[in-house]
């Protein structure tokens, strides 16, 4: 199905990558929804995943008890849903993360407050 | 059968189109909420301009509903004399 | 000359002629021409004169029956206003609610004027026509009370005041904005199949009822009289957007697929309006006349499920979403507070966790789900805030293409999982919130593609004011986000606990029962 | 414990919403019509285009040629909000009830002279449908115009319309009966003597720029129609019959002279706002008013007779005064 429309009706898609300081990603931790949603943020094609753990998800989970618990070794990961295992040392574009991706990841034992999921 | 339903601010006027819907439906069910009344009645409600000036004293034209009605369900279906609700089903 | 024969017209025989018969078919230009956009969403209309019109008032009684409305509202605000009476509502906290209204539903209420002008002036039928434009005027009215009405709160009260700056700018006010930018653009029909009905008809009772209500027992009579006068006009238009449905099936076998379609689009799109509602239901009224879920069971489940019977006599089933929203009753409201926990310092009004007294009440409400599921995130709260932690979140959320609520609903049949759902649209990838959201953005992509994501418009330097130097060592992204929302910090935003609001509200009081 | 909230002496943290002292120019207290209308149309960040019209936004300044910087600068003189909208029409419909139900008490009707009475039918009763056709118009202006200052009053005059109608109506079953109402369509179809206006009225149906309709409906049409049918001809049939048909129509005559203001106003400050909008203003004044005075000028005889072409001049003469007065240019 399409829209209906009394004439054209095509326009310039309005979150093209060119927009953004660096493409878009979104990430979210299961079980943890104290983060009541998972989280957008742009993030250079070149950063390595490793420097994704380490450098940015302190700042974005870091507030919740879990977090300082995390196994790394263990977690879980998951690409548009699809398991997937990263290597620390590949960017995110050579894991094939790109605009607009969708990535989750589990930390096995670790499921929030008093068990809640949040 | 599905209930009809209609609800009025609480005043004096409403209070007596409440009595008067009453006194024509016997299956209505009134609950009273904070400022409104509900009347809630299995299937078909009618409301009687009549009735509603036996209990108002005056003339009363029917579209002076409108004044106190939060809101209603059902089909409607109006002429001078009768104002009515309706499920077909 | 016989005069006697014209006395006894029937209400609708006189109705018609002050109408329909007013009307004619234009010959000297072409009817698509004074109509132009009545053919092309597919619906079949073979005969406007069969549309039954449902309250047949004239314009004398309107104006008059308006305007004593009227004049009883404004002479109950005036009373309110000059008693002070907005200190006599139960605690500060209800007054979020106003602000939430007024910024994100009083807005909704003028887009509903200008609309139905629109179809008001664009259906061919007369019948349809005169009731649309009576609505368009009764919804200017309705954005004026409110206006009106909370002018005296935005005199006392911090969050009211930049309403129209902040509806078309601050993230959660996308939602109910982008809901009725997708009404208005649609066509004429789908316009009115999604306001008229699946939003009047089937979902503004839980809007106005519940939470008018809730303005009564919690001491609010200007929150109450402009909210109980709106609904009395509100009747007319539950029934113009009923007899519109019926009409539409009636007119031809073709229509039925199309509109279900809508309804279970336009359903869904208001659902998820109402989750504003529902959190306010439960969260934030200091007291509350009944529940989210109770508020559910007997406007949407009673109700609904007797509409639903009704018009399956013509094919209609009841919209698609609907058995995931009757199982979202028991979370939606806690999983939607907790958005705006989290997210406190980026909105206009005060956030709270709930008290151990309101969480009685809430594990009452909802002994099977908010114990297991929500009291443990409020109770960490609570105990972050009493060690001056209290807990904001600082990064932005992912953001659903088609509702643009923040991506926190969960699984139909599991609470504790977000559901995320994904697309593919030349090129690129959408991110949903529910199969119904995916389902509306893949009928048409086109039109969701061009969602302005507010999230999305922050990153791309899109919400900065005018004066701010992002290449600047000192640049605070999110402080100028603010300051573009026209947001004073610290003021209009953050915990209750800590507010202007609070402390004023608390001095004013103290001044009322002491020298 | 009773509090008496009465005796609690607040200063106030501000007077009004941020966009109207922006507007006021301080933080003052502001009428009900100035916060119920100032800003109140959207006009950022829509979220889709309309599939009815994708080449616009929502709310779009380019649907007319009129340019305007602030669009909030076509302010009402009658303050008008809804509030003040339905209290005013309430009492203009109060005293027209009153009318109505005394001519019908007192028999004024049926006592009515009958050449009067025919006159009265065959002119007033098909301009029922000029109004309905004035309806549509104020719709459309109020759907597609810009900004609520303009938007708002659009639609008050198309409903005003709607009740003129309506009282028409009712004008012809109490002088006449259901069958003079009949009459008065056919020959609004199909009289020769109403078919200009008819074409008129279509003709303004399919306009798209909505200012160049305010200018054709509001001010040619409406300006030069009400002159003429609740002065001129109100007039010639007070002298020969007496008041019945002014009482009948009171409600047209109140709101000629209530909307006219109106007009003025914004005619005068979209006028004065560029030499471009006033030269275009002029353009279109000149052109309607050709077109309306030729489509009058049938009916206009049809109720006066050989008085009729002076009783339009007049009625032209009446606008062309009024717009002269508002900053327009006369065509040659």
């Amino acid at each position: 199905m399409a829209v209906k429309s009394i004439a054209p009706y095509e326009f310039e898609q309005k979150d093209t990558v060119d927009k953004f300081p660096a493409p878009l990603l979104y990430i979210g931790w299961e079980d943890h929804k104290m983060f009541c949603a998972p989280f957008c943020a742009p993030m250079p094609p070149t950063m390595k995943f490793g420097e994704l753990v380490k450098g940015a998800l302190p700042g974005m989970y870091g507030a919740h008890p879990d977090f300082a618990r995390i196994d790394w070794a263990k977690a879980e990961w998951f690409m548009s849903g699809k398991p997937f295992t990263p290597d620390m040392d590949k960017t995110l574009a050579e894991h094939g993360i790109g605009h607009k991706s969708v990535i989750r990841f589990r930390t096995p034992g670790l499921t929030g407050l008093s068990g809640s999921c949040f | 059968m599905s209930n009809v339903f209609i609800a009025f601010q609480k005043n004096e006027d409403s209070r007596a189109i409440v009595n008067a819907i009453v006194a024509d439906n016997p299956t209505a069910i009134v609950s009273d909420q904070p400022a409104m009344v509900k009347i809630d009645v299995p299937g078909r409600m009618v409301i009687r301009k009549s009735t509603i000036e036996g209990e108002i004293g005056r003339e009363f034209d029917l579209q002076e509903m409108h004044v106190h009605l939060i809101t209603l369900s059902g089909n409607i279906d109006e002429t001078d004399d009768e104002f009515s609700l309706t499920w077909n089903q | 000359m016989d005069m006697k024969v014209n006395k006894k017209l029937g209400l609708k025989e006189r109705y018609n002629l002050m109408t329909r018969d007013l009307a004619w078919t234009p010959t000297y230009q072409a009817v698509k021409d004074v109509f132009p956009y009545t053919e092309y969403e597919g619906i079949k209309i073979h005969d406007w004169d069969k549309f039954e019109d449902p309250f047949r008032m004239t314009m004398d009684s309107y104006w008059k029956y308006q305007a004593e409305k009227e004049r009883k509202l404004y002479a109950i605000i005036d009373a309110f206003t000059q008693n002070n009476g907005h200190l006599g509502v139960t605690d500060a906290r209800y007054i979020n609610t106003l602000k939430l209204f007024l910024t994100g539903v009083s807005p909704l209420e003028y887009m509903a004027h200008r609309g139905f002008a629109h179809v008001g002036r664009q259906y061919p039928g007369a019948g349809p026509r005169v009731a649309c434009l009576m609505q368009s005027l009764d919804e200017i009215r309705h954005a004026q009370t409110q206006i009106h009405s909370l002018s005296n709160y935005n005199k006392h009260y911090n969050g009211f005041q930049n309403w129209r700056h902040q509806h078309d700018r601050v993230w959660y006010l996308s939602v109910p904005k982008s809901f009725f930018d997708d009404a208005v653009s649609a066509g004429p029909f789908e316009f009115i199949v999604a306001i008229g009905f699946a939003f009047e008809y089937v979902l503004t009772n839980l809007l106005f009822v519940p939470f008018i209500s809730g303005a009564a027992y919690n001491g609010d009579m200007g929150a109450m009289a402009f909210g109980f006068s709106a609904q009395s006009d509100e009747s007319r238009h539950m029934t113009l957007g009923l007899e519109v449905i019926k009409f539409i099936l009636e007119q031809d076998p073709d229509n039925l697929p199309i509109v279900q379609a809508w309804l279970d689009k336009w359903f869904w799109r208001g659902y998820r309006v109402l989750t504003l509602v529902a959190m306010m239901m439960d969260y934030m009224l200091p007291k509350r006349v009944m529940s989210w879920k109770e508020a559910w069971e007997i406007y949407a489940e009673q109700n609904g499920t007797a509409l639903f019977n009704d018009l399956a006599r013509y094919g209609i089933k009841v919209p698609k979403g609907w058995e995931q929203a009757c199982k979202d009753k028991d979370h939606l409201s806690h999983q939607a507070w907790n958005v705006f926990y989290n997210y406190g310092a980026a909105a206009p009004f005060h956030t709270w966790a709930p008290s151990e007294k309101d969480m009685e009440w809430l594990s009452a409400k909802y002994p099977d789900t908010f114990d297991k599921y929500y009291r443990p995130v409020w109770e960490h709260y609570a105990k972050e805030q009493a060690e001056g932690r209290r807990f904001y979140n600082g990064t932005l959320p992912m953001l659903c293409q088609v509702c643009q609520v923040p991506m926190f609903f969960t699984e139909p049949d599991d609470p504790t999982k977000i559901a995320y759902r994904e697309s593919e649209y030349k090129g690129m990838k959408y991110h949903c919130c529910s199969d119904c959201c995916k389902h509306i953005f893949d009928n048409e992509p086109e039109k969701y593609a061009q969602s302005w994501l507010p999230v999305h418009q922050i990153y791309q330097g899109n919400c900065f004011p005018a004066d701010v130097d992002p290449s600047k060592p000192d640049f605070n992204p999110l402080a100028e986000v603010l300051r573009w929302y026209k947001i004073t910090q610290g003021q209009d935003n953050m915990d209750f606990a800590d507010s202007p609001d609070k402390k004023n509200f608390e001095a004013w009081r103290a001044q009322a029962t002491s020298n | 414990m009773q509090i008496d909230l009465r005796t609690v002496s607040i200063t106030p943290l501000r007077q009004t919403y941020n966009h109207i002292a922006e507007r006021l120019g301080a933080d003052k207290p502001a009428s009900r019509y100035i916060e119920g209308t100032m800003d109140v149309q959207a006009n950022a960040n829509f979220h889709y285009r309309p599939t009815w019209d994708p080449q616009h936004e929502l709310f779009d300044p380019r649907r007319t040629r009129i340019v305007m910087q602030d669009w909030y600068a076509l302010k009402d003189p009658r303050q008008l909000y809804y509030g003040t909208y339905t209290q005013a029409r309430a009492r203009m419909q109060e005293t027209a009830e009153a009318d109505f139900e005394f001519v019908e008490s007192r028999g004024l009707a049926e006592r009515f002279d009958d050449a009067a009475r025919r006159t009265a039918l065959d002119f007033y009763v098909p301009l029922r449908h000029v109004a309905w056709g004035a309806n549509m118009n104020g719709a459309y202006q109020c759907a597609y115009g810009y900004g609520t200052a303009i938007t708002q009053p659009c639609l008050y005059a198309g409903m005003d319309q709607l009740g003129i109608a309506q009282y028409l109506t009712r004008l012809g079953l109490l002088l006449g009966n259901q069958g003079d109402l009949e009459a008065g369509k056919h020959a609004w179809l199909n009289a020769p003597a109403w078919q200009g206006l008819r074409r008129l009225v279509e003709d303004t149906w399919v306009l798209k720029d909505w200012f160049e309709l305010f200018v054709a409906q509001n001010v040619v049409q409406d300006g030069v129609l009400f002159g003429l049918a609740y002065k001129e001809v109100d007039q010639a049939i007070s002298e020969k019959a007496g008041p019945t048909v002014s009482m009948l129509t009171r409600f047209q005559a109140e709101w000629f002279q209530d909307a006219s203001k109106w007009v003025d106003a914004v005619i005068k400050a979209a006028a004065s706002e560029s030499a471009d909008n006033q030269a275009l203003l002029s353009q279109w004044y000149g052109q309607w008013r050709a077109r309306v005075q030729e489509a009058l000028a049938p009916v206009a005889q049809l109720a006066l007779g050989e008085q009729g072409a002076q009783a339009l001049e007049r009625a032209v003469a009446a606008v062309d005064a009024r717009m002269v007065k508002a900053g327009l240019t006369l065509s040659a």
